[in-house]
């Protein structure tokens, strides 16, 4: 329905020398009606970003727009960018019926109490709820019941572009899938544009059309989703998909010896980002393990990024130099 | 929240800054005077200053305030609504009242750091000097009492704890919380009162009052560390109680170690820094304590003084003592907050 | 709005026998506070220049006081005077807590951080200083006594609501509810307040307790309730001179503070245990916090319960 | 009947030892103890055992030999022959012109002493006659009781007059004691001279039972000071609250000094409703200052007899009773109606449209028993239809707000101690506040008259015109004295002797 | 072990009767969801379960000696508290808050050593280094004189594994040891147990609640639910051999990078039981779509499946029967009805 897009969008938490640039610089489109999948490490900024869009932080520079107009908000209004947060237990008021919960969302321009009964209903419907449940308290519900009222309460304010952060990854395994397939119903029964944030690849590539693969404050891969996982460019998009367990593989391959340098290295600090490529340090074809890779420490790849495959920021990206249609 | 907290950069320990793994590509090269300012200790002793003179400040304000703040006029109130307008006057006069405000504070701080406090209306006598001479009881007093109520109140709080670990011996510990809730509710002068009756009068074991001897510590001391030493060592019960259920603890039995090892090495220092937190309130608390307990063992302190320069409207001396009192507890905070640092590594860094 | 589990949960704590013993003895105590100026004020004030400072004897259960007054029935009067002043104490310091430790959640965050310090800085002076000033200010008197142990009780309040609304601020809930637009103070209202709602009624509970206390040691002293009013400070004040002569007359003042204060602080343990609160001021040093609220839980990277 | 007293069994029960320490309980803090710069009865009493006085009063209020062994006088002059021998504590020997100098220095205004006044009056000078060892007094207005009021001053010596500091928390006098050690708010000891031997009287030196050492303890609560008693840590202690029943129970020695304490006074500023003597009267009326006394004495108290503390003044005439007004409601309310008072709205009487609605003063310093007096008398007033607003106020007030002022008050409990009758003319006639101590505007011309016939006479012979006096003051009420409370001074394992309120040190016995 | 039970006053038993046998240099997965009392068994293994839960089997012993019951001696109990000192390792979930945060990681290394080994501070300490160094620590040294919140998570659990480390462990029982790290992490804490399992033939109890990281480091995959072991089978025949129910459903519900993006995800509808009110029969028979009136009435027990496989169903189904059946399951229809 709506383009969601974040222009040079920096956020910093802290002042002086505390301070933490937890997105940098970054630059994503989530194209109307479609779900982009957002994949990274822990801390790498996922959710500040979504928080950013949101206006629960603020965003120190960069602008994010709706349909090329930038987000204002402003109490009293129908929010159109709608969250659904990771951990279902706390983003339910544990003091509120799930009725109440989900009507406080819906807009009081929209009409009456009445009316207000009937969406709660209706809402519940369509997550899969008795409309009974309404009166329930969270402390009543499972997990996954906890998280389709979450998402009905999103449903209820009539976005346009919903964010999902890591809606499943406090989900028992056997209810993730409930909510995904919910998800994925809802999306394409609504139309919904979506950014839907996880640091499961798997999970990603079952709802999305577009990945992009965030580290350290920086979106240093974005292109169709089959695209990424079957050619990904950057060497950590490559490095999560090592990681991704694999059914039927029970491959735990030593290293490769020659990058034992790198292979045990910390995450690094998100106070102070290495310079150049701030993947370095853990690089497996950066500096530490082959020689003559010396730019990767001064030059940030992400200048010349939209000019890569998957806008991939990395200089020594498989693919060739070329743009990316993300609209394609 | 995330994995990446608390990595080894800009946290490491006094002197070992060696560049951690991964900072082999130089992305931070601190120099010498900047680790120095971004270590930790320094950060958090320039940040613990200045809470502590913003803190020195406002009290003295206050201070200043405070006569100020009297509605009317001080000196009015101070002679009473029926004196003539000449002696205000001059007493106005000789007080500088009469001066701008900004002057008078001046003025004020001048006189604070050349350790003048005015002269007390009552006695005629410097206030400083009457402070000089009464401050050290009350301080023995309140550090005394503060120790031993710490002395009993761990080691209870620590057994107690151990012992109703995990709900066990329930009756135990209903009898500990109603005791030492009762304990709490004691009003000290009473307590003291009691305490009198039976050791000094029945008894005749110690001393009935004064302060010249050993002996004569005790009943005091004891009367105004019972009720501090109940509420810590509740504290002490719970905190170790929520220490006994960590994640660490449980790590501590996995090693095997004996049970006095793990109560003691593993248990009791993480117990011990929220019963510090208190304690040190405590102390504060304390020597309010004292303004009863010395009237009843005539003990030759600051906390009668308080009282008696109130009812006598003696505001220079209030002055005096607010402050001094008040840079105690200061002072007190400070010393707990050290404390603190020095025990749990990770308060440093929390600070911020 | 209170849902069931909450109102079962007090229900439960009730039925523990502390709970129960701790709610009868309160209401006891708040009853006698209600009634007894009611019904005795006449045998409290009947002067008797005949009978001056008995001891106990049939007609005079706890003796009389110098002007012959029966000092058992002063007692209960008094109960009105202590109970209200406490209490009044205490409504203080937990509507300035309330305000000032919401503040952070309602201000911008400039402002939310200068409360922030205000209130870390007044909680480290202790509510001796704050009396003093008061007494000075306000003169002496139950007024400035009033107000100055509710303003010393205030910080720690203060740092306490601060502390649990910041943690429930940081919450999902209340992200989403801004996200849905729901207004500042609203959200205050509905979701941060009820969700607080439990530690802060303890630590009110406790506090009016250490306010109990603290007024009578004030009056005690001659700084609280000024003649010919009467609390149990002045009481005890009065009578404890002649401790050794009429014992009965002396502790009874005494003896009302303790169980007063004992209903207040046993019931508010009860409901703390009751309710799994943690957050407990120590009674009488209320100046200070004894915070042991736990932060927040981190939210490990998955976790299912 | 200066000091009444008991002795039993129980108090020393054995001979006078020596070598032993006394310990005395002091109700407050002495402070400054220079005895010139100080007006607290308890540092009077500190001063006592560190300097003596050119006079002495005997238990019954006698005169009798001090420094002086001989004296004489008008009441304009006085003469004093020094006796034979005296040191002061550094071993230097008293001489007259040192005395002179100390009566010449407290008349002077300009030195501010807080004695001149009480003891020497002001502009009085002395001069000295070493050889003869005399010293001469010449006052610059009559006094009738020159003779006993110089009489009474402490006399420093030569070093403390050079350097007042020494005197703040030392001594240099000629007592019996010199100060050991002093630790303000806590306790002060004292040394005995050995070679002490011009005590009061016939005071002997070598007298059995004298302790060595004095140690004043400062305790401010009273049970703890019978604690003290009790348990043997002290020797003396003066007890004025409900501790007396419990000590008295325990039958130790005791004598006791009677003091003034229920003292009814009005503000007689014209334009109050108080400066009205039939108002007055009926408040009085009103009163039952039996009802009254026992109350704030808790019933050990007595009636009062003169204005001048009982037992201390040269004179023992009783003036008061009788004289007093008595208990009658009815009287009290047909009087004030007579007074054009009234019955008003709410009970309260008016008068041309004026409430009447006084400001009752009383102070707190004193114990809890008067504040019941003062609930006992809004009580009484309130009945007559009076509106009664009850002040509690400190000593300090008392003297700056009530002594100094005229403003506000409109009657109140002011307990005012003297010793001599004399000292009492400045209160209660002459210039009000602020250039007179008139307070209560008293304007009576038959008390005027009556006191000026008396200060021409010297001595007690004028004893009947003081009496005369004050009876003139009760007539027009203005002022009502009604009882004195007793301050028994209790002793176990000594035994002394009061003067004036005061232990005399040369009385103490420790008794083994 | 034999039988293990584990009860809790109420009574609530959240372990119901489980036994197995870990040999040497293996590595056994536990899966199972959430409350299903993996940790509970890992506890009760560890000898770590306090009052008032009990620990109940017919037999458990480790290295040959019993663990259970009060030893007679002394002696006895101090030698079981040094062997399980020194050859028993736990790791735990959370790396975050299972180390002291006021004392350095080298000490705390150290501190079992002392105790167990009669080490001297110094050797402890150089022991400690040698360890965190074995479980690549970078910079060992410098790191062992820090304190946990200087160290990163996945540097925390290798610390922890080393400190498993310190004596001659013969097993490590991991309980969800990489739950709380990044997928990239997670690989190399994993790697490192693999390692370590390898290099000094020590056995691994490995728990997790998610299956696919149990198959690629596992030998043997013991699947729990509801307090009882209802499948174990070798983890290489997991994808194809698996024949409970459940098993199949814990399979199926986790996507991975080959599902098909045209299905939907297979469910398990309903809820895990509350160990407090377990039903009659097998506990997953109100789950399972193959339930039938015999699952709900009686408890199926653990029985042989074949060589190394072990199913506790009435109604264990093959590959096919899955393939077959398990469709009808997986419609939109059943989230839209709700959790039963
Ligand atoms: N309110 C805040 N104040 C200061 N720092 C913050 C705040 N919120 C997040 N950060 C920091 O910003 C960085 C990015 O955090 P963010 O939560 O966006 O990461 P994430 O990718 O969502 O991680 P996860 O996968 O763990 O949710 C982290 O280093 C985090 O510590
Ligand atoms: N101390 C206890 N008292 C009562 N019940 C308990 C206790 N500890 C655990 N339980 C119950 O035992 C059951 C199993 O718990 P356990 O921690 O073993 O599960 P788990 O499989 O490890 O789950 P998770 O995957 O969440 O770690 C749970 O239902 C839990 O409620
Ligand atoms: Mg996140
Ligand atoms: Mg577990």
């Amino acid at each position: 329905m709506s383009e969601l897009r974040f222009d040079q969008v920096t956020v910093r938490f802290g002042t002086g020398r505390n301070v933490l640039t937890a997105v940098d610089d970054v630059e994503l489109t989530v194209p109307s009606g479609q779900v982009v999948g957002l994949v990274g490490e822990s801390g790498s900024g996922k959710s500040t970003l979504a928080r950013a869009a949101v206006g629960l932080t603020e965003q120190a520079s960069g602008q994010i727009l709706l349909d090329g107009v930038p987000l204002r908000h402003s109490a009293g209004q129908r929010r159109p960018l709608q969250m659904v947060f990771q951990d279902p237990y706390s983003s339910l008021d544990p003091r509120m019926t799930v009725g109440d919960s989900i009507a406080e969302a819906v807009p009081r321009s929209a009409g009456g109490a009445k009316h207000r009964r009937q969406e709660v209903a209706r809402l519940l419907g369509l997550v899969g709820l008795d409309a009974d449940r309404a009166a329930a308290y969270p402390g009543a519900l499972s997990g996954g019941q906890r998280q389709r009222v979450a998402i009905a309460r999103a449903l209820a304010g009539q976005p346009d572009v919903i964010i999902a952060d890591e809606i499943t990854s406090a989900l028992d395994v056997s209810i993730q899938g409930t909510v995904l397939n919910l998800v994925r119903e809802l999306q394409r029964e609504l139309h919904l544009s979506m950014l839907f944030i996880s640091h499961n690849l798997a999970v990603v590539r079952y709802v999305s059309d577009f990945i992009a693969v965030m580290y350290l404050g920086r979106i240093v891969e974005v292109g169709p989703a089959r695209d990424v996982l079957t050619d990904p460019q950057h060497p950590y998009t490559k490095e999560l998909l090592a990681a991704a367990p694999q059914r039927g593989t029970t491959s735990l391959s030593e290293p490769d010896p020659a990058l034992q340098a790198v292979a045990d290295a910390e995450p690094a600090d998100p106070h102070h980002p290495p310079a150049g490529c701030r993947f370095h340090p853990r690089c497996p074809i950066g500096p530490l393990v082959l020689p003559g890779r010396e730019d990767c420490l001064t030059i940030d790849p992400t200048t010349e990024a939209s000019r890569r495959r998957h806008r991939t920021a990395c200089h020594h990206a498989a693919g060739a130099l070329q743009t990316v249609d993300l609209s394609q | 929240m995330t994995t990446t907290h608390g990595t080894t950069h800009g946290t490491t320990m006094p002197g070992a800054t060696p560049p951690g793994p991964g900072s082999t590509g130089g992305w931070r090269a601190p120099g010498a005077l900047a680790a120095m300012t971004t270590h930790p200790w320094v950060r958090f002793a320039v940040r613990r200053l200045g809470r502590l003179v913003v803190s020195v400040l406002a009290l003295v304000t206050a201070a200043f305030l405070m006569i100020h703040l009297i509605p009317g006029d001080p000196v009015r109130s101070a002679l009473g609504p029926s004196a003539t307008k000449s002696l205000i006057d001059a007493r106005r006069e000789s007080l500088g009242l009469d001066d701008p405000l900004w002057l008078q504070y001046l003025q004020f701080l001048q006189h604070l750091f050349t350790g003048n406090l005015g002269t007390s209306i009552t006695t005629g006598l410097p206030v400083s000097d009457v402070i000089r001479d009464r401050l050290p009881a009350t301080v023995q007093l309140a550090v005394g009492a503060f120790l031993v109520a710490v002395l009993i109140a761990l080691p209870v709080g620590l057994v107690l704890g151990v012992l109703t670990r995990a709900g066990r011996r329930p009756r135990t510990e209903l009898g500990f919380t109603s005791t030492t809730v009762i304990l709490a509710a004691i009003p000290e002068f009473l307590l003291a009162v009691g305490l009198v009756y039976v050791f000094s009068m029945k008894l005749g074991w110690l001393p009935v009052a004064g302060r010249s001897n050993a002996a004569s510590y005790v009943l005091p001391v004891i009367s105004l560390a019972i009720g501090p030493a109940a509420i810590l060592a509740r504290i002490c019960r719970v905190e170790l109680l929520a220490v006994l259920q960590t994640d660490y603890l449980r790590t501590a039995r996995a090693k095997r170690l004996p049970a006095p090892a793990i109560y003691l090495r593993h248990a009791l220092p993480n117990a011990v820094t929220a019963t510090i937190t208190l304690g040190g309130l405590l102390l504060g608390g304390m020597v309010a304590g004292t303004v009863l307990v010395e009237n009843v063992f005539g003990w030759p302190g600051l906390g009668s003084t308080i009282v008696s320069s109130i009812l006598a409207k003696d505001y220079p001396l209030v002055q005096g003592v607010v402050l001094v009192y008040g840079v105690g507890v200061l002072l007190v905070n400070l010393v707990v907050d050290i404390t603190l640092a020095l025990l749990d590594p990770r308060s440093t860094i929390r600070e911020s | 709005m209170r849902t069931k589990a909450t109102r079962a949960r007090w229900l439960a704590v009730l039925r523990t026998p502390v709970g129960a013993g701790a709610g009868i003895l309160l209401l006891g105590v708040l009853l006698l506070a209600l009634l007894a100026p009611i019904l005795w004020s006449d045998q409290a004030s009947a002067i008797d220049t005949e009978h001056l400072l008995e001891g106990s004897s049939a007609s005079h259960w706890l003796g009389t006081d110098n002007l012959g007054r029966d000092i058992f029935y002063r007692v209960l009067v008094a109960s009105r005077t202590s109970i209200l002043l406490a209490l009044m104490a205490t409504a203080i310091a937990v509507l300035t807590g309330l305000a000032l430790g919401t503040a952070p959640l309602l201000l911008g965050r400039r402002a939310g951080r200068l409360v922030t310090a205000v209130v870390n800085v007044a909680v480290a002076f202790p509510g001796l200083l704050l009396a003093l000033f008061f007494a000075v200010v306000f003169g002496v008197g139950a007024k400035g006594a009033v107000l100055a142990i509710g303003f010393a009780g205030a910080p720690s309040f203060a740092r306490l609501t601060q502390t649990l609304a910041a943690g429930v601020a940081e919450r999902d809930f209340v992200a989403a509810a801004r996200i849905a637009g729901v207004g500042r103070f609203r959200i205050l209202l509905r979701h941060v307040l009820p969700n607080v709602a439990e530690p802060l009624v303890v630590n009110a509970t406790i506090g009016a307790g250490g306010a109990l206390l603290a007024f009578s040691g004030l009056s005690f002293l001659g700084l609280g309730v000024q003649p010919p009013a009467y609390d149990w400070g002045r009481l005890m004040g009065e009578s404890l001179n002649g401790i050794y002569v009429h014992p009965a007359a002396a502790l009874a003042p005494g003896v009302a503070v303790v169980i007063a204060g004992l209903a207040f602080n046993l019931f508010g343990e009860a409901v703390a245990k009751g309710f799994g609160v943690t957050a407990v001021i120590g009674p009488r040093y209320r100046g200070r916090t004894a915070e042991t609220v736990p932060a927040a839980p981190e939210t490990p990277r998955k976790s299912w319960s | 009947a200066c000091s009444s007293g008991s002795e039993t069994t129980s108090a020393g029960g054995g001979k006078p030892v020596e070598g032993q320490t006394l310990t005395m309980a002091l109700g407050a803090d002495p402070g400054n103890l220079d005895p010139q710069f100080t007006s607290l009865s308890v540092t009077h009493q500190v001063n006592w055992f560190l300097y003596d006085a050119l006079v002495n009063l005997d238990p019954s209020g006698k005169m009798v030999a001090g420094l002086a062994e001989k004296w004489e006088g008008t009441t304009t002059s006085a003469k004093y022959t020094l006796r034979k021998g005296i040191t002061c504590a550094d071993g230097s020997p008293l001489t007259p012109s040192m005395v002179a100098e100390n009566i010449t220095f407290v008349g002077n205004p300009a030195n501010k002493s807080t004695r001149m006044g009480v003891y020497v009056p002001p502009g009085a000078k002395a001069t000295a006659d070493d050889a003869a060892g005399t010293v001469t007094v010449t006052a610059a207005a009559p006094d009738a009781f020159l003779v006993r009021n110089v009489g009474g001053l402490h006399i420093v010596c030569g070093k403390g007059m050079k350097d007042r500091n020494l005197l703040k928390q030392g001594s240099d006098g000629t007592g019996m004691f010199t100060v050991a050690e002093a630790v303000p708010g806590d306790h002060y000891t004292l040394n005995r001279r050995k070679e002490y031997a011009w005590g009061p009287g016939d005071f002997k030196a070598d007298q059995a039972g004298l302790p060595d050492k004095v140690v004043l303890k400062v305790v401010a609560n009273e049970t703890t000071s019978a604690n003290l008693l009790l348990s043997g840590q002290v020797n003396v202690v003066p007890i004025a609250g409900p501790e007396k029943q419990r000590l008295e129970a325990q039958k130790l020695f005791q004598r006791s000094a009677s003091t003034p304490l229920g003292e009814l006074w009005f503000n007689q500023k014209a334009s109050l409703p108080t400066a009205d003597p039939a108002v007055r009267r009926a408040l009085t009326q009103g009163l039952d200052l039996a009802q009254l006394g026992k109350v704030i004495t808790s019933g050990t108290g007595t009636p009062t007899t003169s204005l001048v503390a009982a037992g201390m003044g040269p004179c023992s005439e009783d003036t008061v009773t009788g004289n007093l007004p008595g208990h009658d409601q009815e009287a009290a309310k047909a009087a004030l109606d007579a007074a054009g008072w009234k019955a008003g709205a709410g009970g309260i009487r008016e008068k041309g449209g004026a409430k009447l609605s006084l400001v009752f003063y009383y102070p707190t310093s004193l114990g809890p028993t008067l504040q019941s007096g003062a609930e006992l008398l809004q009580k009484a007033w309130t009945e007559l239809g009076v509106e009664v607003s009850l002040k509690a106020v400190s000593t300090a007030e008392i003297s700056t707000v009530v002594l100094a002022g005229q403003g506000t008050w409109h009657a109140g409990l002011i307990p005012l101690t003297v010793s001599l009758p004399s000292q009492l003319v400045s209160f209660l006639s002459g210039t009000t506040p602020p250039d007179g101590s008139n307070f209560s505007s008293i304007k009576n011309p038959g008390y005027d008259a009556a006191v000026a016939k008396a200060s021409s006479i010297a001595g007690t012979d004028g004893c009947g015109d003081w009496a005369a006096a004050e009876r003139a003051l009760f007539e027009q009420v203005n002022v009502v004295p009604f009882v004195n409370s007793t301050v028994p001074i209790f002793g176990k394992g000594a035994t002394f002797e009061l003067s004036q309120g005061s232990v005399i040190p040369g009385s103490i016995r420790m008794l083994g | 072990m034999r039988d293990l039970r584990v009860t809790f006053p109420g009574p609530i038993t959240p372990v119901r009767g489980i036994s197995f046998t870990i040999s040497k240099g293996e590595i056994v997965g536990v899966v199972g969801e959430s409350g299903s009392g993996k940790s509970l068994t890992a506890l009760a293994v560890a000898q770590l379960i306090e009052p008032p839960g009990q620990v109940e089997a017919t037999s458990l012993s480790f290295l040959g000696a019993p663990l259970l019951g009060r030893p007679a001696v002394r002696s006895t109990a101090d030698a079981r508290r040094r062997s399980l000192g020194t050859s028993f390792a736990m790791v735990f979930q959370d790396p975050m808050t299972s180390f002291n945060p006021t004392k350095r990681i080298g000490v705390q290394l150290a501190e079992g050593a002392r105790e167990h080994q009669g080490l001297s501070r110094r050797q402890a300490m150089a022991r400690a280094i040698d360890r965190l160094r074995a479980v690549r620590v970078p910079a060992a040294e410098r790191r062992a004189g820090q304190y946990p919140h200087e160290f990163s998570g996945g540097m925390r659990q290798r610390a922890m594994i080393g400190m498993g480390l310190m004596g001659a462990p013969a097993l490590i029982v991991a309980d969800e040891p990489t739950t709380a790290l990044d997928v990239t992490v997670q690989r190399q804490v994993l790697r490192l147990l693999e390692t370590i399992r390898r290099t000094d033939d020590v056995a691994v109890l490995l728990i997790s609640h998610d299956i696919t990281v149990v198959a690629q480091v596992c030998d043997r995959v013991m699947v729990m639910y509801a307090g009882r072991i209802v499948e174990v089978l070798p983890a290489a025949d997991l994808a194809t051999g698996a024949s409970h129910p459940y098993t199949r459903a814990l399979l199926a519900a986790v996507p991975d990078l080959d599902t098909d993006l045209d299905e939907p995800l297979a469910v398990i509808p309903g809820r895990p039981v509350d160990p407090a009110h377990l039903p009659a029969g097998c506990a997953f028979a109100a789950r399972c779509e193959f339930a039938q009136d015999r699952c709900r009435e009686s408890d199926p027990d653990l029985v042989g499946h074949g060589p190394a496989h072990q199913v506790a169903c009435w109604n264990p189904q093959g590959d096919s029967a899955w393939q077959a059946a398990g469709r009808r399951h997986l419609g939109i229809e059943s989230i839209r009805t709700g959790q039963r």
